[in-house]
């Protein structure tokens, strides 16, 4: 990506921050000193879900995917109620086998398998709704193969031009092994 | 060959298994991919033959009539159903691994759980194949689906078998949206790893996948419930196909104890195919840091548990048909020990009660050697065990006047062999296009790398 | 129905029979795959024919000496079933033997043939300008004319030889050969015909009615299947009947040999084959002192020949034995009934055997009943092998010019192959009648193809005075290939051959008066008729119907007996036999002193006619093949059954190919191991072995016949039972059984119930019981002891989760009455024919792909040391039409499930085949299409059109014909649209209950208390098959009498419920020992069930 | 590719192409020649010409008939009954079609020089059936009677449609002459057309007389008959109240009573239909 480009972009919605860090007690160090000075706005780019990381970021807010979840698992119970029942009783046989059009006891078992897919299905939606996905347009500067290695990353996106250089010193004093702005965030991969 | 032994890095806890760094899990991980060797390519294309011969025999099935297999009256189910029943129990030990030991916070889940959910799916995609082969009129199995239709039918949501399609296709959809998901990081690592056209694919695949806080957040809880779905679905779905047999009333199936005793034999025949596939893919991929003594001895300590669950059911079996005075059981259970298909029930119990009794010696658990051979006749166990079920039963079932013999005719082996290819098929490609073990939660094992020194966060 | 334009009709057919090519179709045939069907119309449409509704024709069955009245259900120009005439039921009782549906389906054989043939080749038109100028049968006709005129002209006889017939056709052979026509058959009772004439003085075969005989004493006469003819077996079902009297018949066979007959003997007496004589002989002098001499008369010389010392020793039954036995006589009064020895008994001595038959009748007072020699008698000519002996003779001497063999005879294959008779045929013109292939008419000069039974006309008079009419039911076949071409069957009634070439020769002299030639009157010469249906009716109009007494007109009378099929004339008075011992002309018969022994190897082998292919003439019936061997389950095959113990010491084990040798002659054969033959003893049936009679009888099993000889016992009778044999194992064969194990393992499906408590109680519910409808009480004589089920009768559903399911109107049900079946198998292949069943050859039997939906499972007792000896049990097995049935539950498409009348429903074209609900079904009830099979042209024309043919991958199975029953409930909605069928059409409505000569099984609505099995529900006799799996079967059984019951704890396993019981069933534990003991294995009917394991 | 896996794809190959064969039917491979197995196909057999109706086509024209039976001609300018050249209707399950005796009582006399007509007299005089193609057809699967649904009061026409104006297709030859036969390609026969305003003056029977064999009336079949039509009317249709229920005081049919219901759950069963 050119630098004009990115320019521009910053231009029109701040500037780019980034830290990186070799260790997670440091850029947990950073967050809570960004979020001490009142600066928020930046994202968490990590290798792995550390609970650490969520604490520090969300403070034990709950993920709301549970509420899908239970959503689905109820949907789920009750379309496997109503397409059992239903069904059964949109052409009602002379109990097939001696059972009665409506079988509870046999019904419970699709019910079952529909609360599992429900469910299970509502919260894949529900998770790719809230986290996003897919999300091939992040910015430039999350795109960091190092984060997916061994490297923790702070990242402002549009760090607004007054706040930059005080992010930078933080992100520098809590130990970021690089920290760059603007266009430098964009990691060129080395030649191997 | 000598036992696998860890390169020493003490991990968190202690673990003996760990890289001491995110970096060697990234590199360790991804270096098999993508570069087959000859082996593998020898391997797959064995997959690839069985599978041809699978689909012929499958053909052949179709257009000249069911007859061409074994399966007759009075044992209408046969081979397909045994593979049937064998496979979905082989898909049990993944989800079993990934959901339930995560749940429990089994730490030696991490270097095995992704293989073997791969293995989940794969053996639920070939079970999921038999129910329609063993059709009679498989051209027809739209009848399954509750879809509108002009005729106002519906179908029988009371039949065992209803259950099963329903059990199955959500096990199969559960499992695989599970597998999926875990893979998304690790897929992301590997696009963060490849070049040119591969690094797009992976990229297309990883869903633009960059580890923010936002998306990690929102991962973990699901991933969490996923888990917590799969863990009773697991459950309910050996049960749902024991009873495809313990609900009919044929005397040797028509039995309480069946779902447990279902389940527990599917852990044991997946921890069993789980030695089978991983043992030798440790050695060939020298993962040793990620796969190794700890695991194995688990998973055979898994089989000990599941093979004393066995036994003990096999003689609940026996004790309760003595007990009942239901002369149908009697004679049944009688005769399978005794009778014609003798052999397979004695190779059943051979297999599944003596020969995981050598895992007792630590020295035995710990031998890769041992451990491949003895989880080799685990396969041939539960094969069998399914046999004795499917077709001693109705062979011998109410009317004496009735009772016949089943043997499998070449159909049904090419089938079979078929089914093994589809399953090979799909795996070896899975090692060498995804990352086999889940590099994510292999760093989620090892020690984060910390200053020490740096100020403790809230 | 017969309408007065028959012509008109049979023309109108002939055209148009095509109109119903479009028959039942695949069930699954992939929509593109039918193109656009045709609708081909009548031309002329018949009076009576509607098209899609049956018309049903009287007519008659002929095999052997006796003959059936059926009715022939005609639908849409072909026939499709052969039924009961129940108008008839009176003169012959219910049912059909299985040669009428066997009949049917020779009629439809691919293997016919379609037009006269010369030398070999077909006939073909002669056609000049484009129109045929000679047609094929007029050149066949003038080759005919000409061979008898040159046959004639050289001075040679023209000789017949035909199958046993009785009526206007043997006038007609008999007139047209000038007196050389033979009715000869080669497994007939000529030897009772013979011992008639030396006793009596009459050449003559007697009748017996076994429906008042308490006692009935065979001596291998195989009455229940191949002799004597269908009314037999309903008569023997009326004698074993509980409600018919105050006794339920006792069987007793003296035989070596116990084959579909024997296995419902009683008591079986393993008499050597050859000592019967001496044995009724015996009994006849025990009978004798025991009366008293009371009906001595003039036996007296016969009786001093009885030595009861020789009788022993050569029989090998104890003094005991026959002093039982003729306790038996005594004790019945003159009502027991001894019937000689048919084929089984065909030993040296046949003659002397049934002589002495007849001599234990007269002298145990038996007489006044209806039992034995009251007759009427056979009507037709009655000839022995030493006719054909002559015939032969004749042939090589070059004194017969034309040999005319017809139809159902098959000397060449019949006869040993050292009769000649092969040979001496090379010397004569063979002219063959016969409608197809075989043996015989291989090298035939000229070929005649004759109409069958559906197809002719022709009268039969099985008993003096009992008038039988044959009617063509449809016209010969015409059809079209799925390639468009057109085919047509061309046969001719053998009796218009023969008037037409006898007119051709002259022999039409009409009678003169008075030098004025009397058109229309009796004529002199039967030639004068114009075809053979006119000269029948002009024997009925000269014969009959004087003697009818008829009020109506000829015509009309005419038609009315072509409606009913019969005229019955009988009287008390004429064509008896004997009535007693002073009928008896001749005391001077000579009995050996000694048993015919029969000489050459270790082993007597016993020749015996097979139930279903009898002498070999169905053996080109694919059903005749396909359907189990009532005994040992075998098909597609031939067999030699050989003792268990004595397979033993043979090292001989099931399916071991063995050859039989019999001096010189050796055949090899497989072995069936079995428990009805004496230890020195091996048999095997007739009817097999055809090298040249069609492609399913082709290479199939062995012809015994051939390698015996043509022996003649000293009063002229054919001996069959004649040789030893060896037995010499050479290999394995693969004979195809569809019999699982042998046993019930005590598992009550067959129950027996003590034969002396059931005729003390008697079987007649005593009450009607206040929760009927649905009363599921077992009966108390069974010994099944099932509480749970017992509790259904006070509070009905109260032990089961749901209730039963309510039926507003019907609830179809069926009794299977275990004692009156005796195995003959009639209903399965009557479901064959009804149901489109496919036939799938022996390779898919053993596969088990056989397709049967009712198969008669055979039990033997399981005894111990006397496995097999006692009581064999018959018990039908269809589809239960469970109330809460296993199988519906299960189906995941609903493509079973329970009809508002309580049927269980198989939708076919719903079925994805899981083969679950067969799997599901206790009685393995259910068949699966493994694959489609084809009909070859023209057994399609047989298919019922009102039946899906199912193809590959659809179980199917009984339905209880419910095309039947939708056809009946349509015709009384027809009457007004609330208003339901009455029992009494409901009765005989399935196909195999309308076959059942026995009335074993019997239909009706369980919710109308009258019906037949709604009573019998209240029977003592009555009994689920697995009643302890509670599943409301609507097929309910009927226990089996016995008089030597086991225990009656032993008669069932009550699941460990014998608490409050009482002491009556204090064995149940005993019960449970019994069936966990090892079970017998299936193959292994020796007595040592441990050595399998 | 080396040349063991050439060998190894020449035999996979061979055994595929082997089993699809007819020549390699299993059934004459066990020598069971006698017992012949059908196959099953796994793609549709047989082409499908664009009039096609048969079991698996719902609805549209019916195909070209041997002779060209104007339904309509008969119904509308005859008037004559549907009953009585299809007689069998209330007493069979079929409706029977006429036998050609019935044509000829009246055309041994009638049109005598109509070609078609000379068609069926050909056929009569050969005394063979016309190969009628069946317009109405239903799976061999299916049990349907005329007798129950005339007797019941069904009309013809709730399945049969407006049989009444149908009529065969017909076309202008070259001089401009009405056929029923489409003239060969050189001759461009065309479908003739009506002027829609000037057929609306004509009565009933001049227009049917003048639109005889027109586009708009060939033979068609109007209803699905599929299950789920059959099941419509099994489940409303009238005649089922007033065949089964009593009447009450003012002779009105009780609806919903026991009888009706009763009918009705019978009409709803797979065996009433199906056999």
């Amino acid at each position: 990506m050119s630098g004009a480009h990115a320019q521009s972009e910053g231009s029109h919605a701040g500037i780019r921050v980034k830290g990186v860090y070799a260790h997670l007690d440091e850029m947990l160090t950073g967050i809570d000193r960004l979020k001490k000075a009142g600066i928020n706005g930046f994202d968490v780019v990590a290798p792995l879900p550390r609970h650490e990381i969520e604490e520090a970021v969300y403070e034990g807010q709950p993920s709301p995917v549970r509420w899908w979840t239970l959503i689905g698992a109820m949907t789920g119970i009750t379309s496997g109620l109503l397409i059992t029942s239903l069904t059964h009783m949109d052409w009602p046989m002379i109990m097939p086998g001696g059972k009665p059009v409506v079988s509870l006891p046999t019904f419970a078992i699709i019910m079952f398998e529909c609360t599992i897919l429900g469910g299970a299905m509502f919260t894949l939606l529900g998770m790719i709704i809230h986290a996003g996905l897919p999300s091939f347009g992040l910015d430039k500067a999350i795109q960091d193969p190092r984060f997916s290695d061994d490297k923790f990353g702070i990242v402002f996106t549009r760090a607004s031009t007054k706040d930059a250089d005080r992010i930078v010193d933080l992100l520098r004093g809590s130990g970021a092994i690089e920290v760059t702005t603007g266009d430098d965030t964009i990691y060129e991969v080395p030649n191997v | 060959m000598s036992a696998i032994q860890p390169n020493v890095h003490p991990g968190a806890n202690g673990d003996p298994n760990r890289p001491a760094l995110y970096s060697s899990a990234n590199r360790d991980i991804l270096r098999v991919m993508l570069k087959p060797t000859v082996l593998w390519a020898f391997a797959f294309s064995l997959a690839l033959i069985s599978m041809v011969i699978g689909g012929y025999c499958w053909y052949y099935q179709v257009i000249w009539g069911m007859g061409y297999a074994g399966i007759t009256h009075p044992t209408f189910w046969g081979v397909y159903i045994v593979d049937f029943v064998f496979w979905v129990g082989i898909g049990h030990a993944g989800t079993l691994i990934s959901a339930i030991l995560y749940l429990v916070r089994s730490r030696w889940r991490t270097g095995v759980y992704r293989a073997a959910e791969a293995m989940t799916v794969f053996a639920v995609m070939t079970a999921g194949l038999f129910p329609v082969l063993h059709l009679g009129r498989c051209w027809q199995m739209y009848y399954f689906f509750p879809y509108p239709n002009q005729r106002q039918l519906w179908m029988n949501f009371k039949s065992p078998l209803m259950w099963d399609v329903f059990a199955i296709s959500t096990y199969l959809t559960v499992s695989s949206v599970f597998f999926v998901i875990g893979l998304i990081p690790d897929i992301a690592i590997a696009r963060d790893h490849a070049t040119g056209l591969v690094k797009q694919v992976y990229g297309l695949l990883a869903l633009g996948w960059r580890g923010t806080g936002r998306q990690w957040r929102h991962f973990a809880a699901a991933y969490g419930f996923f888990a917590a779905f799969a863990a009773p679905l697991v459950l309910s779905v050996h049960s749902v196909v024991s009873w495809d047999f313990a609900t009919a009333n044929t005397a040797g199936w028509h039995s309480t104890i069946f779902p447990p005793y279902f389940v527990a034999g599917a852990i044991y025949s997946g921890c069993g195919m789980v030695l089978t596939l991983l043992i030798p893919m440790t050695y060939l991929f020298k993962w040793h840091d990620y796969v190794n003594n700890w695991h194995f001895e688990s998973l055979a300590k898994m089989c000990m548990l599941t093979s004393a669950i066995l036994t003990y059911a096999y003689s609940v079996e026996y004790f309760i048909a003595w007990y009942s005075q239901n002369p149908y059981e009697q004679a049944i259970f009688y005769w399978r020990a005794t009778g014609e298909y003798a052999w397979a029930f004695w190779l059943m119990v051979f297999c599944n009660c003596i020969a995981p009794l050598p895992f007792y010696f630590k020295k035995v658990r710990t031998s890769p050697v041992w451990l491949f051979a003895i989880s080799i006749l685990i396969n041939i166990g539960m094969w069998m065990e399914r046999f004795n079920i499917v077709v001693s039963s109705p062979a011998h079932d109410f009317d004496p006047a009735t009772w016949g013999m089943y043997s499998p005719t070449w159909v049904e082996w090419g089938i079979t062999l078929g089914s093994f290819g589809w399953f090979s098929f799909w795996f070896p490609l899975f090692c060498k296009t995804l990352p086999a073990i889940a590099i994510t939660e292999i760093k989620e094992m090892i020690a984060p790398p910390m200053k020490g020194g740096g100020e403790k966060h809230a | 129905m017969a309408g007065l334009n028959r012509r008109d009709f049979l023309k109108a057919l002939g055209l148009t029979s095509s109109a119903s090519v479009v028959s039942a179709c695949g069930l699954d045939q992939n929509y593109y795959r039918s193109p656009i069907e045709e609708v081909l119309p009548y031309v002329v449409r018949p009076e009576q024919i509607i098209p899609g509704n049956p018309t049903f024709f009287a007519t008659t069955i002929t095999y052997g000496a006796d003959a059936h009245p059926v009715l022939a259900r005609h639908r849409d120009g072909r026939v499709i079933n052969v039924g009961a005439n129940f108008a008839a039921a009176t003169v012959s009782g219910p049912g059909i033997p299985t040669s009428a549906l066997l009949e049917l389906q020779r009629h439809y054989s691919p293997d016919r043939f379609m037009g006269p043939r010369l030398d070999g080749t077909p006939i073909e038109d002669e056609v000049a300008d484009g129109k045929v100028s000679r047609s094929k049968w007029d050149i066949a006709l003038a080759e005919f004319s000409k061979a008898v005129a040159d046959a004639k002209a050289a001075g040679k006889k023209v000789a017949y030889l035909g199958p046993q017939r009785s009526g206007a056709f043997v006038d007609l052979v008999t007139e047209f050969t000038g007196g050389e026509a033979i009715f000869w058959e080669p497994l007939s009772r000529e030897a009772e015909a013979i011992a008639a004439e030396k006793l009596f003085g009459k050449r003559v075969l007697p009748a017996y009615d076994l429906s008042d005989s308490p006692y009935i004493l065979s001596f291998g006469a195989d009455f229940l299947g191949t002799w004597g003819g269908a009314s037999l077996q309903s008569q023997y079902a009326k004698a074993r009947n509980p409600n018919h009297g105050q006794f339920i018949a006792r069987f007793a066979l003296v035989s070596a040999h116990r084959g579909q007959t024997g296995a419902n003997a009683d008591d079986w007496f393993q008499a050597a084959s050859g000592s019967e004589a001496l044995v009724a002989l015996a009994i006849a002098k025990l009978v004798d002192e025991q009366l008293a001499g009371a009906h001595q008369g003039n036996l007296g010389p016969l009786l001093a020949q009885a030595d009861v010392e020789a009788a022993v020793t050569a029989s090998g039954l104890t003094k005991a034995d026959l002093e039982a036995i003729a306790a038996q006589f005594v004790a019945a009064k003159g009502m027991a009934v001894a019937l000689p020895g048919g084929v089984a008994g065909a030993s040296a001595a046949a003659t002397e055997l049934a002589v002495a038959t007849y001599v234990l009748n007269l002298v145990s007072g038996n007489r006044g009943n209806k039992s034995f020699g009251l007759g009427p008698v056979y009507a037709g000519p009655i000839h022995d092998i030493g006719r054909v002996e002559q015939l032969i003779k004749d042939m090589n001497a070059g004194a017969v010019g034309v040999l005319i063999v017809d139809d159902l005879v098959n000397p060449v294959y019949n006869l040993p192959a050292s009769s000649g008779f092969a040979e001496a045929l090379a010397k004569v013109t063979l002219v063959s009648a016969a409608s197809h292939p075989n043996e015989t008419n291989a090298a035939a000069k000229l070929v005649l193809p004759s109409a069958d039974a559906f197809e002719d006309w022709g009268d039969e008079e099985p008993a003096v005075g009992l008038h039988l009419l044959r009617q063509p039911s449809m016209s010969p076949l015409e059809g079209i290939r799925a390639d468009k071409t057109r085919y047509h069957y061309e046969p001719r009634s053998l009796g218009d051959v023969l008037l037409a070439v006898g007119r051709s020769l002259g022999m039409d002299v009409p009678p003169i008066v008075g030098g004025i030639v009397i058109e229309g009157s009796a004529p002199v010469s039967g030639f004068s008729a114009k075809n053979f249906r006119d000269y029948v009716k002009a024997r009925w109009e000269r014969e009959i119907y004087p003697k009818a007494g008829s009020s109506l007109v000829f015509e009309r009378w005419w038609e009315q007996s072509l409606m009913d099929g019969f005229v019955d004339l009988r009287t008390r008075a004429e064509g008896r036999l004997a009535l007693d011992p002073a009928d008896v002309v001749n005391t001077d018969f000579a009995f050996s002193k000694t048993a015919a022994a029969a000489e050459g190897g270790k082993y007597t082998l016993i020749a015996y006619p097979h139930p279903f292919r009898h002498d070999g003439r169905y053996a080109n019936e694919p059903w005749a093949q396909e359907v189990p061997d009532p005994m040992t389950g075998q098909v597609w095959d031939s067999w030699v059954e050989i003792h268990p113990d004595t397979a033993q010491e043979l090292g001989l084990a099931d399916s071991d190919l063995v050859e039989v040798s019999v001096g010189s002659q050796k055949f090899q054969v497989g072995v069936q191991r079995y428990r009805g033959v004496r230890k020195d003893t091996i048999a095997v049936a007739f009817g097999q072995g055809h090298t040249a009679a069609g492609r399913y009888a082709q290479s199939v099993g062995v012809n015994v016949a051939s390698a015996l000889a043509v022996v003649k016992d000293t009063s002229g009778a054919m001996v069959w039972q004649q040789a030893k044999a060896n037995v010499a194992k050479v290999g394995k064969t693969d004979l195809v059984t569809t019999f699982g194990s042998d046993f019930d393992h005590k598992r009550g499906i067959g129950v027996v119930v003590s034969a002396a408590e059931l005729a003390e109680k008697g079987d007649e519910p005593a009450h009607h019981d206040p929760n009927f409808p649905l009363h599921y009480k077992t009966g108390e004589l069974t010994g099944l002891v099932w509480p749970q089920l017992d509790e259904r009768v006070t509070a009905k559903g109260t032990t089961d989760l749901y209730p039963l399911p309510d039926h507003p109107t019907y609830r179809f049900g069926m009794t299977v009455d275990v004692n009156a079946c005796n195995g003959c198998g009639v209903c399965a292949i009557a479901c064959y024919a009804e149901n489109n069943l496919s036939v799938v050859g022996k390779q898919k039997v053993r596969e088990g792909r056989e397709m049967g939906w009712i198969r008669v499972n055979r039990y033997w007792s399981e005894d111990g040391e006397s496995d097999g000896v006692k009581e064999i049990r018959f018990v039908p097995m269809m589809c239960q039409h469970c109330g809460h049935a296993p199988c519906e539950s299960v189906c995941p498409v609903l493509a079973t499930y329970h009809t508002i009348d309580g049927l269980n429903a198989m939708i076919y074209n719903r079925c994805v085949g899981t083969r679950y609900c067969a799997n599901n079904c206790p009685y393995k009830a259910r068949r699966f299409n493994w694959h489609s099979y084809v009909w070859p042209e023209p057994f399609n024309f047989q298919l019922n059109p009102d039946v899906t043919a199912r193809t590959m991958g659809v179980m199917e199975k009984c339905t209880f014909c419910v095309q039947r029953i939708r056809a009946i409930k349509s015709a009384v909605k027809s009457e007004g649209f609330n208003t339901h069928v009455s029992d009494k059409d409901l009765r005989q409505l399935p196909a195999c209950v309308e076959a059942c000569p026995s009335q074993a099984l019997t239909f009706g609505n369980l919710n109308d208390p009258e019906s037949v099995p709604a009573r019998s529900r209240q029977s003592p006799r009555h009994y689920e098959v697995f009643g302890d799996l509670n599943v409301f079967p609507a097929v309910n059984y009927l226990a089996k009498a016995s008089f030597t019951p086991p225990p009656r704890h032993h008669g069932g396993h009550g699941g460990g419920h014998e608490e409050g019981q009482g002491g009556e069933h204090e064995g149940g534990h005993e019960a449970h020992e019994g069936s966990h003991e090892a079970p017998k294995e299936d193959h292994n009917p020796s007595k040592q069930p441990a050595e399998h394991h | 590719m080396n040349h063991r896996t050439t060998v190894a794809a020449a035999v996979l190959g061979a055994m595929l192409a082997g089993g699809l064969l007819p020549g390699c039917d299993p059934a004459t491979a066990d020598n069971q020649t006698n017992h012949q197995i059908d196959w099953h196909p796994l793609l549709p057999q047989g082409e499908r010409s664009e009039t096609q109706i048969s079991a698996g086509v719902v609805t549209g024209e019916g195909p070209d008939q041997p002779i060209a039976f104007p339904h309509n001609r008969h119904v509308q300018l005859d008037g004559i009954q549907c009953e009585y050249c299809h007689s069998a209707a209330r007493n069979s399950i079929h409706a029977g079609t006429p036998e050609i005796s019935t044509c000829m009582g009246c055309h041994k006399s009638v049109l005598t020089d109509s070609p078609e007509i000379q068609l069926l007299t050909e056929y009569w005089n050969k005394k063979e059936p016309v190969p009628w193609k069946k317009v109405h057809d239903l799976p061999d699967f299916v049990n349907f009677s005329h007798k129950r649904h005339v007797r019941a009061g069904v009309n013809c026409t709730e399945c049969h449609g407006q049989v009444a104006t149908q009529g065969p297709k017909s076309f202008k030859d070259a001089e401009g002459n009405l056929v029923f036969r489409k003239p060969p390609a050189s001759q461009h026969g065309e479908a003739v057309h009506h002027d829609e305003a000037e057929l609306a003056k004509l009565t009933p029977a001049e227009r049917a007389a003048a639109t005889l064999g027109t586009p708009e009336n060939v033979m068609v079949r109007e209803a699905t008959l599929q299950m789920g039509w059959c099941l419509d009317c099994h489940a409303s249709h009238p005649s089922v109240v007033e065949n089964y229920c009593p009447k009450d005081a003012s002779g009105q049919d009780v609806e919903n009573c026991p009888e009706a219901n009763l009918r009705r759950a019978e009409l709803k069963d797979c065996w009433t239909c199906h056999k």
